[in-house]
């Protein structure tokens, strides 16, 4: 229901496509098979062969995959004059002989076929047939075949090579950072404001609004939003202000009241937290939004801070808290709402400050040292940019023969 | 029926936009109406298409997906987990045992935080990566009239704010404004000129040098351990120019679609509701 | 030990399961981060019970304080109830036309519907208000979402020809490259927190107490 | 307080009232502003022109939910009265739960403008769950898939349904969807089986359809409210998109006028605080 979260689900629903198809193309072809029953030979003879068969079928266990999957591949019939192929038909049996059943269909284009929905270790035969109308024209038995499921996904070694030299500099600077060096960081100006904030807050006598967005757990932004409102808590907690936090996921909810009581305890005052200021509004979009705007209204904030995910909501929210004349703070790492954010609030972190600012605000040794790590690794990435692009000019001028950083971006 | 129905929804979405004048009785009413009405339907919708065919179903009645189950399975136990962990969450209820409902709060944490690992590294890294590290030379470039006009009214703007704003000329009086501004003009054309020139030999691609170049200003940016000077303070400022651009696009691109939804309910008022279009 | 250390393991032994399993495909993995995310999902769903009771116990103090406008609560109380009465009592919850759907169709989308169309005004106000040539970078933002407001509609078409061209080069260059540095920058602070959650040296949510 | 001053500070309910009245006035006094068509929309609307009358059925799949409504409705509206006009055969289905309600209302309004038939010019499947596998299904058989129609008629007994009994005998699918529906016909009908596809999505979606379009995988594509009115343009019944185009027009312009008022007026009220000139920070 979260409208604007359209191109990003489609996008996690791109992977499931591809799960599905798994599922789809094995359940499906199952009517159709025993409407056209097993061929044998006789069939294949006794269709006049104006369709010359496919050529060259090849069967082999797929890939990098789960296992109970081979891929078939053939080549178009090497006849084409003698008539023009509409689709091919895949048909597969544990027997060489006998008892082949079709498994699927794929247009005159196509000239590979995944079948899936196998025993593993267990051998198969296939034939591949060409067809027009209802005609069908039969390659020979090719197998015996046996898919095996794989333990390693090499398509996806570059990835784990990055994740392992980024975990590695995070660690490394994480130590280093213990050691109890002093680590620059640069200014972020929205944080720095973050006293004055609660300041004026504490010396209007109204309350500070803060809004993690709509993500639940599962966004790793809420996470990072949940450390910075640590940070903010214990700075109401020992201004005294009071703090609303309306909350859209009932996890976050949970852990967004433990981490405001922690902060009061922290600060000595856990006499001060109050359950119904932290509290689960509703999950719905905009039913979210109508809740938030009312709470604005009412209750006029002197300052509303939105970190965390956000979707389309995010205009109505800050554009309704700077109508109440909130300073308003806002960071959030998603790229559509971050111009609605800027124009409307005081301050916005943009990106990857938010992901900087518990670090920031709570100057942790350790949190900084992982902010050093993480600039190592972007540093790694811009060389890796120039040298990508100096790898593909030279290869489509024809100074070298292959775009040698090819495999470096390889995606499995 | 319909009609009534009808009525309640036209009813309900006046009292929505009557909070553009101010807050009121009839917006709060909707408010309220909304909050509750959805929190109720997203605690049915979770209850029947998660607890009730992975938990309840299977560890009660026995049946998973259809299928049966026997009692102490492996699927069996496989579905009893979330439901264990899922009752130490209402640990919270009881002060004393709420610590125990972090261990599925523990469980849940890190099993996001797990896939917001690799899965993050190949889609925003290295697929971003490589999607920008194109050839800059020898391609097709589709955009080059435009980046060579966008270059030349860079080039224009630049002079004209180093004139005017750094070298104080033309602030004394009008006639010396339009000086500036027309040696900036010619200077701009100029540079214009001379890209569509190299441009149309079609070696150097233009566009692609600025997807480059903005890529790495961008990144420039979010250098936090660094002081912003020097080359770093250069290509950071680019990156602020570029991601002004596209903040500024987003917003220009979002535009439509949202008066699209206006334009939907009010279509809904006068169409569905009163008739009183056709 | 079972306050602090259990939950941190637990934590760290799901988080390094979903990192590594990414790169097997063998089956046992697979099933098992399916079966994970399931998990995760349904646990989900039990605390929305957590959330439902938070919303009903801050109207019941509300209506128990007398608060000035605890009418309002009790629509709120009415709405929730409803619809649980309806989704979890009334047989048929899901099938088109039930009352659970009317009240979902004509109650909470249009409700939504209009609080979503609300953008127009804003987004229109904010533009005023905020879009002044202040400073360089407020110009190009302002600039560039004049160009791509106008080259999408037909009234771009009659100002100038080349708008929709300059629309889509503004698309496609700039703001491409901006995006993806975004998106970088976005993913290595995604991974950075998500590493230190794992390792337990970030540990806000478990809030405090031993 | 000068005039400028005073605009920098007008009440923002103005401006709301401002884009109320732009939205609302194209309803009732249309400014038919003319649409250009482009390409994508063009080669969408001769694929529905070549099919024959009364010949083998274009397959409308009617994929989208409430929320995206205004921008869609208008393609399924303008697709319809097309081939109603021209006496092609239409089988409309959805893909989304929400969809039912919206793909029927579509269709038996544009049907009541002409004069059709049910079950001889138009059938109504109805919809099925489980996205790529209805339409892979649908491939081998559509009774499979679909073995009677919406209200319970066995497709056999549908004039129209007769001799239809895949893709090989739809020479066309469109499909019209707000989320990733439209990318499941490009990649379960076209890829497997070749099955010619147009559709119609968001503004916002739009621009991620550009490569299959330029692949081929698309033959034609209709993006918000926009591709509608162009194709309402093309079928000559301008309606909901067109109307729709008037008031985007208007608040457009209208929201870059008070850009520029505000502009100008900063400017002014600037110049007017400080009269020395001098450097502009």
């Amino acid at each position: 229901m979260f409208a604007d979260k359209g191109r990003l689900s489609a996008e996690r629903f791109g992977a499931g496509l591809v799960i599905l198809t798994v599922t789809a193309l094995s359940l499906c072809p199952a009517p159709a098979a025993a409407q056209d029953g097993a061929p044998t030979e006789a069939d294949s003879l006794a269709s006049v062969p104006s369709l010359a068969p496919p050529a060259n079928v090849q069967v082999v266990d797929r890939d990098n995959d789960r296992g109970s999957q081979i891929d078939v591949s053939w080549e178009p019939p090497a006849d084409v004059e003698a008539g023009g192929v509409e689709f091919y038909r895949i048909f597969r049996s544990s027997h060489p002989d006998t008892g082949f059943t079709d498994v699927g269909r794929v247009g005159f284009t196509q000239t590979s076929y995944v079948d899936a929905g196998l025993e593993n270790e267990t051998e198969y035969y296939y034939r591949v047939a060409a067809g027009a109308g209802e005609e069908l024209s039969y390659s020979p038995t090719i197998g015996p075949v046996v898919s095996r499921p794989h333990w390693f996904n090499t398509e996806r070694l570059n990835c784990l090579v990055a994740v392992v030299i980024f975990v590695a500099a995070i660690i490394i600077f994480v130590t280093w950072a213990k050691g109890g060096r002093e680590l620059f960081i640069r200014r972020l100006p929205g944080l720095d404001e973050m006293d004055n904030a609660v300041g004026r807050a504490t010396e209007m006598g109204k309350p500070i609004l803060y809004i993690t967005g709509l993500s639940g757990i599962s966004d790793v932004a809420t996470i990072a939003a949940i450390n910075i409102l640590g940070e903010v808590a214990k700075k109401t907690a020992e201004y005294n202000t009071r703090l609303i936090v309306p909350c859209a996921d009932p996890i976050v909810m949970a852990v967004e009241q433990e981490v405001v009581k922690e902060a009061y305890a922290e600060m000595g005052r856990p006499d001060a937290y109050n359950d119904d200021d932290v509290f689960y509004l509703t999950r719905s979009q905009f039913a979210y939004v109508a809740g938030v705007n009312g709470i604005m209204v009412r209750q006029r904030p002197a300052t509303i801070l939105y970190m965390g995910m956000f979707y389309a909501e995010s205009l109505v929210l800050a554009e309704t808290g700077s109508s109440v004349g909130a300073i308003q703070i806002a960071g959030t790492d998603a790229v559509t709402q971050l111009p609605f954010f800027i124009t409307s609030c005081d301050y916005t972190l943009i990106g990857e400050e938010l992901y900087a600012a518990s670090a920031y605000l709570s100057r942790e040794p350790i949190l900084l040292g992982g902010l050093k790590g993480q600039d190592t690794f972007k540093f790694l990435v811009g060389m890796l940019l120039i040298l990508g692009v100096i790898a593909a000019t030279l290869a489509s001028i024809g100074a070298i023969e292959a775009n040698f950083m090819a495999p470096l971006y390889s995606t499995g | 029926m319909t009609f009534i129905w009808t009525t309640i929804g036209a009813l309900l979405t006046l009292s929505i936009y009557s909070f553009l004048y101010k807050d009121n009785p009839f917006y709060k009413f909707a408010e309220h109406l909304v909050v509750g009405v959805s929190a109720g339907y997203y605690l049915v919708i979770y209850y029947f298409n998660f607890i009730h065919p992975n938990v309840f179903s299977p560890v009660f009645l026995l049946r998973m997906g259809g299928e049966p189950i026997g009692f102490g399975s492996f699927l069996w136990w496989m579905a009893l987990i979330p439901g264990l962990l899922g009752i130490l969450l209402y640990a919270r209820f009881f002060p004393k045992f709420a610590w125990v409902g972090r261990w599925a709060l523990g469980v849940y944490v890190g099993g996001y935080a797990g896939l917001g690992i690799s899965p993050v590294m190949q889609a925003r890294v290295i697929e971003q990566l490589r999607a920008n590290a194109v050839s800059v030379a020898g391609v097709e470039d589709p955009f080059a009239a435009m980046t060579n006009l966008a270059l030349g009214v860079v080039i224009f703007a630049a002079m004209t704010y180093l004139l005017i704003v750094k070298r104080n000329l033309g602030t004394k009086n009008l006639l010396a404004k339009i000086g500036v501004l027309l040696v900036s003009a010619v200077m701009g054309y100029a540079g214009w000129w001379v890209l569509s020139l190299i441009s149309s030999t079609g070696v150097v691609s233009l566009t692609n040098i600025l997807l480059v170049v903005g890529l790495l200003g961008t990144l420039s940016y979010f250098f936090f351990s660094m002081k912003h000077k020097g080359l770093l303070g250069g290509l950071a400022r680019v990156g602020i120019a570029f991601l002004m651009v596209g903040f500024g696009a987003s917003f220009g691109y979002t535009v439509m679609s949202r008066v699209s939804l206006l334009i939907g309910r009010v279509s809904f008022l006068l169409h569905d509701w009163l008739h009183l279009i056709d | 030990m079972m306050r602090r250390q259990i939950p941190l393991a637990l934590c760290f032994i799901f988080g390094v399961f979903m990192t590594i399993q990414y790169f097997i495909p063998h089956h046992s993995v697979a099933d098992m981060q399916e079966r994970i995310l399931m998990w995760l999902q349904t646990l989900l769903a039990f605390a929305f019970l957590l959330g439902t009771v938070s919303l009903i116990k801050l109207h019941y103090h509300k209506i128990r304080n007398r608060a000035d406008d605890r009418a309002y609560s009790f629509v709120a109380l009415a709405g929730l109830l409803t619809m649980i009465g309806l989704g979890f009592f009334h047989p048929s919850h899901n099938l088109p036309g039930s009352p659970f759907s009317q009240m979902f169709l004509n109650v909470q989308v249009p409700i939504e519907a209009t609080m979503f169309s609300l953008l127009a005004f804003y987004i229109a106000s904010a533009a005023f208000r905020a879009f002044r040539a202040r400073t360089l970078e407020a110009t190009l933002l302002l600039v560039a979402a004049s160009i791509v407001m106008l080259g999408r509609v037909p009234i771009g078409d009659l100002i100038h020809e080349g708008l929709p061209q300059a629309t889509r080069w503004i698309l496609e260059v700039p703001n491409l490259a901006s995006k993806r540095g975004v998106m970088i920058g976005v993913g290595l602070g995604m991974m950075s927190t998500a590493l230190k959650i794992i390792l337990g040296i970030e540990r806000a949510w478990m809030g405090g107490g031993d | 307080m000068s005039w400028a001053e005073k605009v920098l500070k007008v009440d923002r309910r103005w401006i709301f009232l401002a884009i109320g009245i732009a939205v609302t006035i194209p309803f009732f006094l249309p400014l038919g502003l003319p649409v250009i068509t482009t390409p994508p929309v063009q080669s969408l609307y001769d694929a529905v022109d070549e099919l024959e009358p009364n010949a083998a059925p274009l397959l409308l799949s009617i994929d989208y939910a409430p929320a995206t409504l205004p921008e869609l409705e208008p393609m399924s509206m303008a697709i319809l009265r097309h081939c109603f006009e021209k006496d092609v055969d239409v089988v409309v289905m959805t893909l989304h739960p929400a969809g039912y309600g919206l793909a029927e209302r579509a269709v038996l309004n544009a049907a009541e403008e002409y004069d059709v038939t049910y079950g001889e010019d138009f059938a109504f499947l109805g919809f099925q769950p489980g996205v790529s596998a209805v339409i892979l299904g649908m491939g081998i058989n559509i009774r499979n898939v679909f073995p009677e129609d919406a209200y319970g008629t066995p497709l056999d007994e549908l004039p129209l349904m007769q001799g239809v009994r895949n893709y090989d005998d739809i020479p066309l699918v469109i499909s019209l969807a707000g989320w990733s529906a439209a990318e499941a016909w490009v990649y379960f009908a076209y890829q497997p089986y070749r099955q010619t596809v147009g559709a119609g999505v968001t503004a916002v979606m739009a621009t991620d359809f550009y490569p299959y379009l330029n692949a081929g995988q698309l033959v034609g594509l209709l993006g918000g409210m926009r591709g509608a009115a162009e194709y309402e343009g093309l079928v000559q019944h301008p309606d909901q998109g067109t109307r729709g185009m008037d008031s985007q027009s208007v608040i457009h312009l209208l929201i870059i006028v008070l850009i520029a008022i505000g502009n100008t007026a900063y400017f002014m009220a600037r110049r007017a605080k400080a009269p020395s000139g001098g450097g502009v920070s």
